[in-house]
């Protein structure tokens, strides 16, 4: 199939919403051209397993290249691998989900969609350029519709939080683009090509400097401590469908970015700075859930536990086995499709009791039994219930890590596995407190979730279970990818069984 | 061998009943979900016991040993090579015990829920959180993978955890919940921890291998394992007592045991399935599920095992014979049981004669299973008739409640150690083994036995014999329906003549540490001693309660100390809070939250106002005046002719 | 003479235009509309002609000299007069001496067109002075207005401060090397004392039309008081042209010294970039605050400058090319609003979605082209510039500059949330644009999105540089 | 003794000096513009100096002077013009009074 549907399709949908003259049929052109990624992603995920299955072993499929700035060595070169494909599953499920939970968008409602989708097509064409130049520009085109969305529909101190998130992010941009650049130099070919550059060897000064430019930058969108401060007022800013997109798509650009551009064609770099990157990321882990404990916003409850799980992110790339990165992609995945289910529910909450203070809750599994029962799921997910998705991945990441065997990362490890702990506390603390207990007299009348919220929780479930449940067809989809990296890392890694 | 893999049904049938009611159950089986959840599970029951009977009696035994039969295998989730999660079902002496256990017991609580839970108007969910569980708890047993029995025994936890929370408007329900939950997943991290250092030395998951490569001794697997070594302690050795440490949180051992009590705040039918009979004892059977590890290749570990077992079972013991609450001294005697099970693990060695104590363990483990899911579903006909957990509310029921009362008493007798009920023999033969093997675990099990007799007689005193307490029952003394029917019967009788039967059961047959047949022998010199200090129990806690007097208040008050201390759980519970409260969250989480606000934040904030701040400062440069502006050109210029003429050259 | 005809052609144009002007001033008065449409068209016609009949050669000993490139740089600038006899319509319609500002512009831009194909010193101070003198007068075109003439006053005098610098430091060359010729200097350059010395007061005489800092200081002043059709010319069209003169000379007659104005370069450029945003970060009127953003995007023209190679010159040259856009959009809407209403403080911006979508837009759009974000075409521009200046290797350099952008973000933001975010009592009402300001807004806006994402224009540069 | 080159150099840099610190220090707008002309003059008088004496083949100097004069007067001109619609809006040809744009 040709892959440069994925970026086509939601800006034409972007360019139909723009022509239509009222709210709903604003609505319905995006639930369309929603709903056509969805199937698109689908067909994508189909079309990839029929072409393994006959034997098609390319590290890319679907490549297409154009040239573009032939000047400069750039070209529009496109391709998918199982790591991309489980992103882009991942960014469709968020998306269909998002659009379906903002039906209530009553301001602007014509931009507010079209942000969404525009975001969308940032997030698509991400994951699946193979040309840096491309990938940058794409990474930079998923900022700015972040910050309107934040800022326009937002909530609370939203400018501020806009302004924060806007500039920490086009910071971390801000190094990756001069990582890239001392990447693009470094060779003899002038190249932003992923591929090309990967067969290259670069030589181990520039990965030296451009290995952190790189990491970080792309760390500053995943949460990386201690450039994670936008991360929980960003999301406890944004309307909904913006934090769902925030934190279930636009975080995993930088876990992509750190896994398939950073580690990827610097290896050497990624080997050096291991050490940092765990301490950093084991930091992160815990330092996340601890700060959860003592929020009492939801959203920055998940805000902050999305912290502590990104941490994972970066630990499993930051472990360099192929478990562990193969974790790695799970956990983005998975965290992608918790938070944004976890981030829909705090908004159906939030539209019925006006507050997301946990303590003015109570009781609301009896009135809300479809949308405590769907935090309950998504609770339990977030704390690694058997099952569900994010218990495949942090086992994953656990059992790559535990492949090493100095000390520092058994340390590391068991602080993270500790960390599950914390968040179990966290999660029940704030779950228990708002749909258990005796129902407060204010929310006596309170209805449960509409036709639109169900339909998005039950997709985004059904994303979770299908991960968790049936683990293996996603192994089995990201482990190729998975082993191409480490084919780069393990010649040159050495102790690891 | 046979095709078996119809065992798959065996938890897929509740997990089925789980996912219809879960589902469907609040629109279309409002009333009949009970009976759907039962009718499969009783299907599940029946397989089990058919299973049993053919592991047992036809194709189990080869060569005079039960062999580990894994009709069913697949790959899960695939690590690396040669380490994968297989869903997979083993079949061995215990796990078939184990299946005919759960299924059993379970059945009977359904069937006793139908009365017990009758009118609740989230039935459907009652019956779908207990096919949840009763699917977990299945898998747990039959798990071939020691990741797949992390994986069920988190799902049994989470089982429990919404099972405690049930009546989720009760907030000490919800605390209950939560604390059950919190702690058997700090423990489960112990676990998780223990099989990340197993699976690394063994380099694999599968139960099979992993304790094939790990009790060889000339495999490098272990020679690895035990080289290598952390605080002075072996790989192994961690790697054992970290999975009993997710063990002890399970089962309740001593010092993770204080969410057990609390945990009553279920409703009865699922404390007697989860906390008294099937889901506690979990801990029990991973140890002896990893028994030839422990015992082969790290003994150490598995006196551990001994010692922690033995100290819960007092403790338990003790602090039972205080407690007013009769589900929470029902709660203590379940500790204590297990305690029981586990030190009689810890004593045990492996193979033959020796393996005595494994034997007994299991053995225990079945008749404790009978007879303590008796008691707390005697119990819950109590609570339903009275509509409270106190024992001071009760007293003299004995004739308002006489198939109850004959049950209970039944249970007390077998709990007691009274020959012939089932207690007696599954006790005598821990005890025989601990004799043999470690004289204090047999002192301190023999005073245990004392005290379990005393609290467990205390508690039927008190509730069926003294004094009538009008004011509490009142309204409930013209009731008809009184024990609750058929549907609340029916189990108590079944498990009744199971506890008074279930001790003839020749266990070492079945099950032994090498899976060879035990022959039973029986020591009638050995057992006078703890029957005798059975049977002053009993006679003592009859002095002090059959009749209304005030000797029970004199004693307390001549121990005041120790009973205090009893009393109030050795203050357990008080120095969890210490830690939780004010060494987690007020030295750890809050620091944390206030770093993260201030500092790094802070400092990105910083950088924001000071930049404006700089952009302040400077702006006298822009005065306006268009001289100053030339003279900056000039300086401008100057200094950069004096930089690149003298300086940069 | 054919040849110099063909060879001059912009130059003759442009004169030709202003002396139909003149002419017409002369006669009788015309309907200012008429008039208006008249030089619209033949702006027009003047940069539809620059594509064709365009040669290469040297004209006057070397004094005059012309290439594709040069024809294309010319032809931006004349894109960009274009432009802005559409924009600022309305406030052209307003003015009595309409006219007279045209010939002002029209001759500085003769000027400039004579800068950049300037092939000596003489010819270079000549045509320098030429674009620079007509429009401090434009800058004293609001005659009532105290900024105005203060601003005129501010410009004129530094300029001929600065000319007076550069002079000398042209009479210093001459004293070294005995030539003023740009094509024989290079041999004579061997970076001795004197020499730099020279250099810099020539230096200084860019960094002064470019708004270098520390050069910059009349900028802010000077661009806040004029009108806004004078600032945009300021901002736009003379610091490209600028630009132009001012790479070209670097590259090929200072090509000798490179290692010293690199060094110099990279020093002012960070300069410039952080001061000229520092100051922007403060900044509440429009103009003034687009002041003090160019001259932070110099810094990063410098950037693209440092580089020293092909890729330089035409990363260069592109972004004038979209900077021309963006910021005459800019420009276009902040004229449009204030001509009707007077109002040219952000703060008054507030709440403009909800009133004129079509305006806020296209500023949005200006403004992310301005801060470099994707997919407008300021993006690539700046892309390209980090990407040459990093071709030399410094990574502090780069990472500075990129740092940079970070600030600028932040204050190209704070319009944008004024636009959309922020909630006014008072919003300014519904704003009547004229029809051909419309026209241009459009222009600008498709500029902006499609230079960018159609890659060819850059190769189009690319291929002549 | 003849005026040499120096000499010269000399005196069109103090000259240059000169112009400089008038401009600075001058607050009447004419006396400012009278100090650019003394840069310009100095500026001249080395074109004519440095072509005597350094390059007597080639006459660039010379014309860059008759150009310089001719500009000189230009920018006066305009100068002149905006320095006098100054005064008819402040009131004042100080430079002092015309400082209202700042920071």
């Amino acid at each position: 199939m040709n892959i440069t549907l994925l970026i086509l399709l939601p800006l034409l949908t972007a360019i139909v919403i723009l022509l239509m003259q009222n709210a709903t049929q604003v609505k319905w052109v995006s639930m369309m051209g929603a709903t056509l990624q969805f199937v698109l992603a689908f067909v994508l995920l189909f079309s990839f397993y029929k072409e393994r299955q006959l034997g098609n072993t390319s590290q890319m499929l679907f490549e297409l290249k154009y040239n573009w700035f032939p000047s400069w060595n750039i070209s529009f070169h496109f391709g998918v691998d199982g790591i991309s494909v489980a992103m882009i599953m991942l960014t469709a499920f968020v998306v269909i989900a998002g659009v379906l939970v903002s039906w209530n968008v009553t301001k602007m409602t014509k931009e507010f969609y079209f942000l969404l989708i525009l975001l969308s097509m940032g997030a698509y064409g991400f994951f699946i350029s193979l040309d840096l130049f491309i990938l940058f520009f794409f990474l930079e085109i998923a900022v700015i519709p972040k910050y309107l969305l934040i800022g326009i529909w937002g909530s609370g101190k939203k400018e501020y939080s806009a302004n924060k998130l806007a500039l920490m992010l086009m910071g971390g941009s801000a190094l990756v683009l001069v990582g890239l650049l001392g990447v693009y130099f470094s060779a003899s070919i002038h190249s932003f090509d992923l591929i090309t550059l990967s067969l290259l060897h670069i030589p181990i000064q520039t990965q030296l400097i451009c290995f952190p430019l790189l990491f970080v930058g792309f760390g500053v969108f995943t949460a990386l401590f201690p450039f994670h401060t936008w991360v929980p007022d960003g999301h406890s800013s944004a309307p909904t469908a913006g934090s769902m997109f925030l934190a279930g798509i636009s975080m995993k650009l930088g876990g992509y970015g750190c896994l398939r551009v950073a580690t990827y064609i610097m290896p050497e770099g990624a080997k050096e700075y291991a050490s940092i990157i765990i301490l950093l990321s084991v930091i992160a882990i815990l330092y996340g859930a601890f700060a959860t404990m003592m929020q009492k916003d939801l959203k920055y409850i998940n805000a902050y536990s999305s912290v502590s799980h990104c941490g994972f992110v970066i630990l499993g790339i930051g472990m360099l086995t192929k478990t562990s990165i193969i974790g790695s992609v799970m956990q983005m995945v998975s965290h992608g499709l918790m938070t944004a289910l976890f981030f829909a529910v705090i908004g159906m909450i939030y539209e019925r009791t006006h507050t997301r203070q946990v303590s003015e809750m109570g009781g609301l599994l009896k009135r809300m039994p479809f949308i405590s029962t769907v935090l309950f799921i998504v609770g339990l997910c977030s704390l690694g219930l058997p099952g569900l998705s994010g218990f495949i991945a942090e086992m994953t990441i656990f059992m790559g890590s535990w492949q090493h065997p100095d000390t520092f990362r058994r340390v590391a490890t068991i602080l993270a596995c500790l960390s599950i702990v914390v968040t179990a506390v966290y999660i029940l603390r704030a779950v228990t407190k708002i749909s258990m207990g005796p129902l407060k007299d204010e929310f006596k009348n309170l209805t449960d979730a509409t036709w639109n919220e169900k339909l998005a929780a039950l997709i985004l479930i059904a994303g979770i279970l299908a991960i968790g449940v049936a683990p293996f067809w996603f192994n089995d989809l990201v482990s190729p990818g998975a082993e191409i990296i480490m084919q780069k890392i393990s010649p040159i890694t050495i102790g690891i069984k | 061998m046979p095709n078996v893999t119809y065992i798959a049904l065996i938890p897929l049938l509740p997990l089925a009943a789980f996912l219809i009611l879960g589902i469907f159950g609040r629109k279309y089986f409002k009333n009949t979900s009970g009976i759907i959840a039962t009718a499969l599970l009783l299907i599940s029951t029946l397989l089990a016991v058919y299973t049993a009977y053919g592991y047992f009696f036809e194709y189990g035994k080869v060569d005079g040993i039960y062999q580990k039969l894994i009709p069913l295998k697949y790959t899960w989730l695939q690590f690396s090579e040669g380490v994968s999660i297989d869903m997979g079902i083993i079949i061995d002496p215990i796990s078939v015990m184990m299946l005919v256990v759960v299924t059993f017991i379970s059945l009977m609580v359904h069937i006793y829920s139908l009365g017990y839970m009758k009118g609740d108007d989230r039935f459907p969910t009652y019956y779908a959180f207990l096919g949840l569980f009763t699917f977990s708890m299945l898998g747990l047993i039959i798990s071939s993978n020691i990741f797949q029995i992390y994986i069920f025994w988190e799902l049994v936890g989470v089982s429990s955890f919404l099972l405690i929370g049930y009546y989720y408007d009760k907030p000490s329900a919800v605390a209950a919940c939560k604390k059950a939950f919190i702690v058997t997943r700090f423990a489960d991290v112990g676990f998780l921890i223990g099989i990340l250092i197993l699976s690394f030395y063994s380099n694999t998951l599968d139960f099979n291998k992993l304790i094939e490569r790990l009790t060889t001794p000339e495999s490098n697997e272990l020679k690895n394992a035990v080289a290598a070594s952390f605080l002075g302690i072996s790989a192994l050795t961690w790697g054992l007592v970290l999975v009993f440490i997710g063990g002890a949180g399970k089962s309740a051992m001593f010092p993770l045991h204080i969410w057990l009590p609390d945990a009553m705040e279920g409703p009865t039918p699922v404390s007697a399935l989860i906390h008294a009979a099937t889901m506690v004892v979990a801990g029990v059977f991973l140890v002896a599920r990893l028994f030839p590890v422990f015992s082969i290749s790290s003994p150490n570990a598995l006196s551990l095992v001994g010692y922690v077992g033995a100290i819960s079972a007092l403790i338990a013991a003790v602090i039972a014979c205080t407690q007013t609450d009769i589900k929470r001294v029902l709660a203590y005697s379940t500790m204590s049981q297990i305690g029981y099970m586990m030190f009689a693990l810890g004593v045990s060695k492996y193979g033959g004669e020796d393996g005595l104590g494994y034997t007994a363990s299991m053995f225990h483990l079945f008749t404790h299973a009978i007879f303590k899911a008796l008691l707390f579903l005697g119990a819950g006909a109590v609570i339903h008739y009275i509509h409270s957990n106190e024992m001071k509310d009760m007293g003299g029921l004995r004739k308002y409640l006489p198939i109850t009362h004959i049950t209970f008493l039944i249970a007390c007798l077998a709990i007691s150690g009274v020959p012939p009920f089932a207690g007696f023999f599954s006790k005598e033969e821990i005890l025989l083994a601990a004799y043999q093997n470690n004289k204090t675990i047999y002192w301190v099990a023999l005073i245990t036995s004392g005290l379990t007799s005393f609290y467990m007689f205390r508690l039927y005193f008190s509730i069926f014999w003294g004094r009538t307490r009008p004011s509490s029952f009142k309204r409930d003394c013209d009731e008809v329906k009184g024990e609750g029917g058929f549907v609340m019967m029916l189990p108590l009788v079944l498990l009744a003549f199971g506890a008074a039967t279930a001790g003839f059961i020749p266990f070492g047959h079945f099950i032994s540490s090498d899976r060879i047949t035990l022959e039973n022998k029986f020591h009638l010199m050995f057992s006078i001693s703890p029957v005798a200090l059975g049977l002053t129990g009993i006679i003592i806690a009859m002095w002090m309660y059959k009749k209304e007097n005030n000797k029970p208040e004199k004693f307390a008050a001549m121990s005041s100390g120790l009973y205090k201390a009893a009393y109030h759980k050795f203050y357990i519970d008080e120095i969890y809070i210490f830690i939780t409260q004010k060494i987690i969250f007020n030295l750890i989480a809050r620091p944390t939250a206030w770093f993260d606000k201030n500092i790094v934040d802070g400092m990105i904030n910083a950088t924001g106002e000071g930049t404006k701040e700089i952009s302040e400062k400077i702006k006298t440069f822009q005065s306006g005046k268009i001289q100053q502006y030339a003279i900056c050109f000039l300086v401008g210029l100057i200094s950069l002719a004096l930089l690149f003429i003298y300086v940069w050259k | 003479m054919i040849e110099t005809l063909t060879l001059m052609k912009p130059e003759l144009i442009i004169t030709f235009i202003i002396f139909l002007l003149l002419f017409i001033k002369i006669g009788k008065g015309v309907k200012s509309e008429t008039m208006l449409l008249l030089i619209q068209v033949l702006l027009l016609l003047n940069f539809i002609t620059g594509f064709i009949f365009n040669s290469e050669g040297n004209l006057f000993d070397g004094m005059y000299q012309t290439t594709a490139m040069m024809a294309l740089q010319k032809n931006i600038l004349s894109l960009g007069i274009y432009l802005i006899s559409l924009l600022f319509a309305s406030w052209f319609k307003k003015s009595e001496h309409m006219l007279e500002f045209f010939i002002l512009m029209l001759s500085a831009l003769l000027g400039m067109f004579f800068l950049i194909s300037s092939g000596n010193l003489l010819m270079f101070f000549l045509a320098l002075e030429l674009a620079t003198i007509p429009v401090a007068a434009m800058a004293n075109f609001d005659l009532d207005k105290k900024v105005s003439s203060e601003a005129a006053m501010k410009m004129i005098l530094s300029s001929a401060f600065s000319s007076g610098i550069l002079l000398f430091g042209i009479s210093l060359i001459y004293g070294a090397t005995g030539t003023i010729s740009f094509t024989e200097l290079p041999l004579y350059l061997d970076g001795s004392p004197l020499q730099i010395l020279a250099f810099l007061f020539l230096f200084t005489a860019f960094a002064f039309k470019l708004s270098i800092v520390p050069f910059h200081l009349w900028t802010a002043d000077v661009y806040e008081g004029s009108p806004i059709a004078v600032t945009s010319f300021l901002s736009v069209i003379s610091k490209g042209a600028v630009t132009f003169i001012f790479i070209s000379t670097l590259y090929k007659v200072f090509q000798p010294i490179n290692e010293v104005w690199y060094n110099m370069i990279m020093i002012l450029s960070i300069a410039s970039m952080v001061i000229g945003n520092l100051f922007a970060l403060r900044q509440q009127n429009i103009k003034r605050f687009i002041a003090f953003s160019s001259i932070a995007q110099v810094g990063f023209i410098l950037v693209g400058i440092s580089s020293n190679s092909a890729q330089g010159i035409s990363s260069v040259v592109y972004f004038i090319l979209i900077y021309i856009f963006s910021n005459l959009a800019a420009f276009g809407v902040a004229s449009a609003i204030s001509s009707q209403t007077g109002k040219e403080n952000i703060n008054d911006y507030k709440g403009l979605y909800q009133t004129n979508p079509f305006l806020s837009l296209v500023l949005v759009l200006a403004l992310f082209s301005l801060a470099g974000i994707p997919p407008t075409a300021g993006f690539f521009g700046k892309l390209f510039l980090l990407t040459a200046g990093a071709s030399k290797g410094s990574y502090l350099f780069i990472t500075i500059a990129a740092l940079n952008m970070i600030i600028s973000l932040y204050y190209y933001l704070r319009i944008v949330r004024a636009v959309f975010m922020e909630k006014n009592e008072q919003p300014i009402e519904k704003i009547e644009i004229d029809l051909s300001a419309k026209f241009a807004l459009t222009i600008c806006a498709a500029g902006i999105v499609l230079i960018g994402l159609l890659s060819w224009t850059y190769d189009y540069i690319q291929s002549l540089s | 003794m003849q005026p040499g080159l120096y000499h010269i150099l000399f005196i069109s840099t103090v000259l240059f000096f000169i112009g400089v610190f008038g401009f600075f220090t001058r607050r009447n707008l004419v006396t400012m513009l009278m100090s650019i002309e003394l840069i310009l003059n100095s500026v001249n008088l080395n074109f004519i100096t440095f072509n005597k004496y350094v390059w007597p083949n080639k006459l660039d100097g010379l014309f860059f002077t008759i150009f310089v004069i001719a500009i000189a007067a230009a920018e006066a001109a305009v100068a002149i013009a905006i320095i006098i619609n100054l005064y008819r809006t402040h009131q004042s040809i100080d430079v002092e009074n015309a400082e209202e744009m700042k920071f």
